[in-house]
């Protein structure tokens, strides 16, 4: 089995699943000859032809209500917004349109469309390439949300999102497309979507992360006794296995490196608000970027959740 | 090196059957006279809808309604021009086309009376769902123009608009990608010269909507829209074209919203009656009633007779449409996605 | 002082700020010829002119672009969104560019921009008519929102977005516009952004709500002793006030019509988890629209929040 | 009634000075030798701009950097026609625009050090920020211009983008007001033909981008961008008729991006050496060289002496913006938003 990053995993999730099913195309801003800016869809044009792998015009809102058509039309697209600063424009395509096409056709039309996107901070690249809005997209009804922290995890919620009938917007960390790698098998693997995975156990506090900060995290609180929770799908996400662990370990400390007002931490720290009041010791802390547009590189480091900063939380939860 | 020109256009405007009914032979397209009539039954059809539809959203029978009057002609046909394999993006005024293509007519009443199950297209026909968002369904006709293609299958794509969709940035990004990819697709815009209270002029500097094609390297033309004729022979052209891989086509018909934007409009606010006016006098159906009459296929009785027959559908389908029963609550989550979450499926228990 | 309804209050508001700073110009589909579809601008061309009150074409997202651009000039537009379900498209311009304008100029240019757009749900319009999608913009630093829930807080709000020298999103729910009619003084007053309001006081519970919800709280309310909050500003909204009740009530319900998943009521219950936990006696409950896209007409009444739902959510807490 | 022709549209190109600096002296504009000698300092400076970040970059003393290499003569013959008074709308190749204007060079380099200091515009020009997000800052170029307009200042308002550009949404939207306004307005296109791997071929299938403006009701002109004085004149020509009320141009400038989209691409990848050998022969730079030669005011002597001028004018910029303190974890907060909110403020202390 191959050590692989996240790069490769995701480039072998979407080679295998074209290769078994030819509904499956590729299509965004230099996906094809170049294979994209980071090389996600690397060999994918060579191999499956110009027709599958489609490198469009400068148009985010074209792409995905192309891509909405052609899913529609039955096919599965692949749509690549280039970098996640650049979806604003085609939001209203996946919430007035893709999330509700099967609606408002009643059942006739469906989107099975996965629309990928490198997200995050952590890279030095200019304005709008570190932007972090997963909680939007999370309040739309109709489309799932998920982020990989692993290139293991990246090629199984691949493989599910390319076969869910309904759109699921796939989140690429940035900072860890190189950063980590992990044995990836071969062949078909699903990450179940709407499951979240228990990266770590413990009984003092719940910690609940996804993509990058997962990785911090798991760093940060290696003194401590905790669950940690990759939460992996966003939306919707697995409120049972958080209120689980909240309610064995009676703290919750939630990380994300999205602004703190009405990031998904709000939902997270809502739900369990409501729905496991009764076994918390302690309050629901969030450890989130401030309330500021994402800075430049030079303020990037004190823009996102430190390790320190996950501790500190951590130490003031378990105070009570 | 004084200036050199690089390129030229040229914009043209189709018309067949004139004002008074008098069609230009050269150009007339083959059409029986069973096929003539289809098409002025279809126009007496989407007008007795309008009525009707209008006349239940005053009494409370049904929600706000877009009237389609006067644009009979462009939406019967182009409508007629369609395959039934081909695929249909509408807008929200194409009443005309849905009754043409054979939408079932109760349906359309029951989504406009704010049922969601009037968008169930039948299995036999390739309509989208209503598109209320201006100009937002184009790129979703592109997009389907692609995997058709991918496909190999051998059909078009037809997408509705009005004026004001042209300065939507999707109308912009859908034509340029369609041009790109020289996709089978014809998109049909008709310039009923209103965007609610927003004249054409108010949304364009261009003399003619049809021009907006040169930005995107593909052929746009400009036809009476008022002339079914016309309308009919620009489109199936257009469709021919998309079909034998020669790519795109844009369709300016130039018509006229004689009612009100909306069941919620007021027009007199924002135009004269003397324009609306002119605008009756070239009114669609009179203009082909007058060209059956001289061809010797139309009479006061067949007129009466054809119209009683559109009127009786729609009495039909009132009673049909309100006989349908209400939705229940639940049928909410029915298709809002393919398997529900934990959290929707305790909704959805809890109603 | 005159009774007036909701459209004629945010008429007024405009007029007398129009008279008084010619800065200030309304823009966008409708509102001058017509008046806007609901009138809110009705008058104000004759008045003030083509110049000031501009028809533009149908440009979501041109319109609020060049509405950055202008009071980046030096003029304080407003712009309107004909309805919310139509806002998507502008997302790009108000996220990336309008909210962001005086961080990437670093001062040096600014964006005093009001949106105004009919929002929420019950008065049986087409798809798209009856959106609730704040929560989207609360998650968007560098834009302020605001939600009346009468015509005497619509104009002291209108006002005060006007004075502001950043963009503010005014939110207008369409359920209201003609529904109550309120003493609307002449003249200036403005209602303070950032600020709640107390609209009945009790002991027990507290119950949070904006907009047209408001109205319906009120109503529900009446047999219990509960502090009912306005919130008047839901970005950055007044979590001291809300607090402060909770403190008092040990209870907290959160009303709103939009979905419940990253609603503004997990920003507002997770902030509470997070603040106030060890004054909470009871679940911090939600009564929200389910998750599901906004249906049509016929169905509007079930998905809506009903007086019956926030009385049993009100009964639900206090058996604690 | 055959199709009757209703529009008419040429497109043009305009160029003055060919690739042997030979310059057709009837379209030749009036430009004294100083002038063109600062057209041709101001290119030096603009390309040894490019080379310093290069190596800066590679040294990992600048974050990622976009090069202009070849561009030169479109970025500062527009600029050199810009009045001060004026508004300019960068995208985020502009650097010859930029020192063009007299835009603090240490600033540049700053802003691509990944530090948003750099973007603060002195206040005696009018610039608004990079603008990463491509075409989207179009709308705020007409929105300034019809804030200008109502506020009768005699001003023009310029935008810059790139081929890649004219497919977005909001090239349309801002495109279309700018027509229906009729305001005080330029469009200038770099058509450097790449949009980092993407062909202009396959962005779009209009045969030129000037074309484009036929959508929108006014004029649109091709000029080669390699050849300064035809950028120049076509952009004096469109800012007079701005100012004089004469309603928005779009220029074309024909021109190539010679080096890598960034410092993070690899165009070999995606485009033949030999395509970029034909255009590096096309060398801006080395065409305007050739005309003052030829004109008797350009020498090898001059030359070096300029280059060496532009190199040390890096040297002081580069050691000035390495001077600059490191901005500070709480500046994040500094134009947030005018006054912060309680967690805003908690967030600020708390860092
Ligand atoms: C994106 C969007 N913006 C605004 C509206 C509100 N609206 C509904 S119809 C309409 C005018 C549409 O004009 P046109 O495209 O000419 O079609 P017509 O109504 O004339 O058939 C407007 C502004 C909308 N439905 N969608
Ligand atoms: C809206 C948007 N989409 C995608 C990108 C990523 N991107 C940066 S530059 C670029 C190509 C731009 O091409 P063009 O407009 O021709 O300008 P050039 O780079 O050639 O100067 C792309 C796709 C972006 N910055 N903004
Ligand atoms: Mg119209
Ligand atoms: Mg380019």
């Amino acid at each position: 089995m191959a050590k692989l990053n996240m790069v490769q995993a995701i480039n072998l999730a979407l080679r295998e699943e074209m290769a078994r099913d030819d509904r499956v195309v590729v299509m965004g801003e230099d996906v094809g000859r170049d294979g994209g800016v980071f090389r996600v869809t690397e060999g994918l044009r060579e191999h499956f032809g110009a027709e599958r792998v489609i490198d469009t015009p400068l148009s985010e809102s074209g792409i995905v209500g192309a891509a909405t058509g052609m899913a529609a039309y039955g096919l599965r697209p692949v749509a690549e917004i280039q970098f996640m600063g650049f979806i604003y424009s085609a939001l209203d395509q996946l919430s007035a349109h893709g999330a509700r096409l099967r609606t408002r056709s009643r059942g006739r039309y469906t989107c099975p469309l996965v629309v990928r996107t490198p997200y995050g901070a952590g890279i030095k690249a200019p304005e709008l390439h570190e932007e972090s809005s997963e909680a939007i997209f999370c309040h739309i009804p109709g489309i799932k949300v998920v982020a990989p922290s692993g290139p293991y995890t990246a090629k199984g919620l691949m493989l599910a999102a390319l076969r869910d009938p309904d759109p699921v917007l796939y989140l690429e960390p940035t900072r860890l497309y190189r950063l980590i790698r992990e044995e990836v098998p071969e062949g078909e693997y699903l990450t179940e979507l709407g499951r979240a995975r228990l990266a770590r156990t413990g009984d003092n506090v719940t910690v609940i992360a996804w993509g990058s900060m997962l990785e911090r995290v798991l760093k940060a609180v290696e003194p401590y006794s905790a669950d940690v929770i990759d939460l992996l799908t966003l939306s919707p996400f697995d409120a049972e296995t958080v209120l689980a662990s909240v309610r064995k370990t009676g703290r919750a400390v939630i990380v994300h490196e999205a602004i703190k007002t009405c990031g998904l931490g709000a939902e997270i720290a809502a739900t369990i608000a409501e729905d496991a009041i009764l076994h918390l010791r302690a309050p629901v802390l969030r450890v989130t970027a401030p309330d500021v547009p994402v800075p430049l590189g030079k303020l990037i480091d004190h823009y996102l959740p430190t390790a320190e900063q996950i501790r500190a939380a951590l130490d003031e939860v378990l105070q009570y | 090196m004084p200036n050199e020109v690089i390129a030229e256009f040229k914009v043209t405007r189709m018309s067949i059957l004139d004002e008074n009914g008098i069609a230009d032979v050269a150009l007339m397209p083959e059409l029986s006279h069973e096929e003539i009539r289809k098409m002025y039954e279809l126009m007496l059809l989407a007008r007795a809808f309008d009525q009707r539809a209008l006349a239940l959203q005053r009494e409370g029978r049904l929600g706000t309604y877009p009237p389609i009057m006067g644009q009979e002609a462009a939406q019967v046909g182009s409508a007629m021009a369609i395959k039934p394999a081909d695929w249909v993006f509408p807008s929200f005024r194409e009443t005309g086309v849905h009754l043409s293509l054979g939408y079932p007519i109760a349906q359309i009443f029951q989504y406009w009376s704010g049922d969601e199950r009037g968008q169930l297209t039948p299995d036999n026909l390739n309509i989208f769902p209503f598109c209320v968002s201006v100009g937002t369904h184009i790129p979703h006709a592109v997009g389907a123009a692609m995997a058709a293609r991918y496909r190999r299958d051998p059909i078009a794509v037809v997408a509705y608009f009005g004026d004001g969709a042209t300065s939507k940035g999707d109308f912009h990004e859908g034509f340029n990608m369609a041009g790109v990819f020289r996709l089978p697709v014809v998109f049909i815009c008709q310039n009923n010269q209103w965007a609610i209270s927003i004249p054409v002029k108010e949304q364009t500097a261009a003399a003619s909507l049809a021009q907006k094609a040169v930005a995107y390297g593909f052929e746009g033309i400009q036809v009476d829209g008022n002339d079914v004729f016309a309308v009919y022979c620009a489109t199936r052209n257009a469709l021919e074209k998309a079909r034998g891989n020669g790519g795109p086509t844009f369709i300016e018909c130039l018509t006229y919203r004689v009612a009100d934007h909306t069941t919620a409009d007021d027009a007199g606010r924002y135009r004269s009656s003397e324009e609306v006016a002119a605008w009756r006098a070239r009114d669609p159906i009179l203009r082909l009633e007058r060209f059956m009459a001289a061809q010797g296929f139309w009479s006061e009785d067949y007129g009466r007779e054809a119209r009683s027959r559109a009127s009786a559908s729609m009495d039909e389908a009132v009673h049909e449409m309100e006989g349908f029963p209400p939705p229940a609550a639940a049928d909410m989550f029915e298709h809002a996605c393919a398997s529900l979450s934990p959290r929707q499926t305790r909704q959805q228990e809890g109603l």
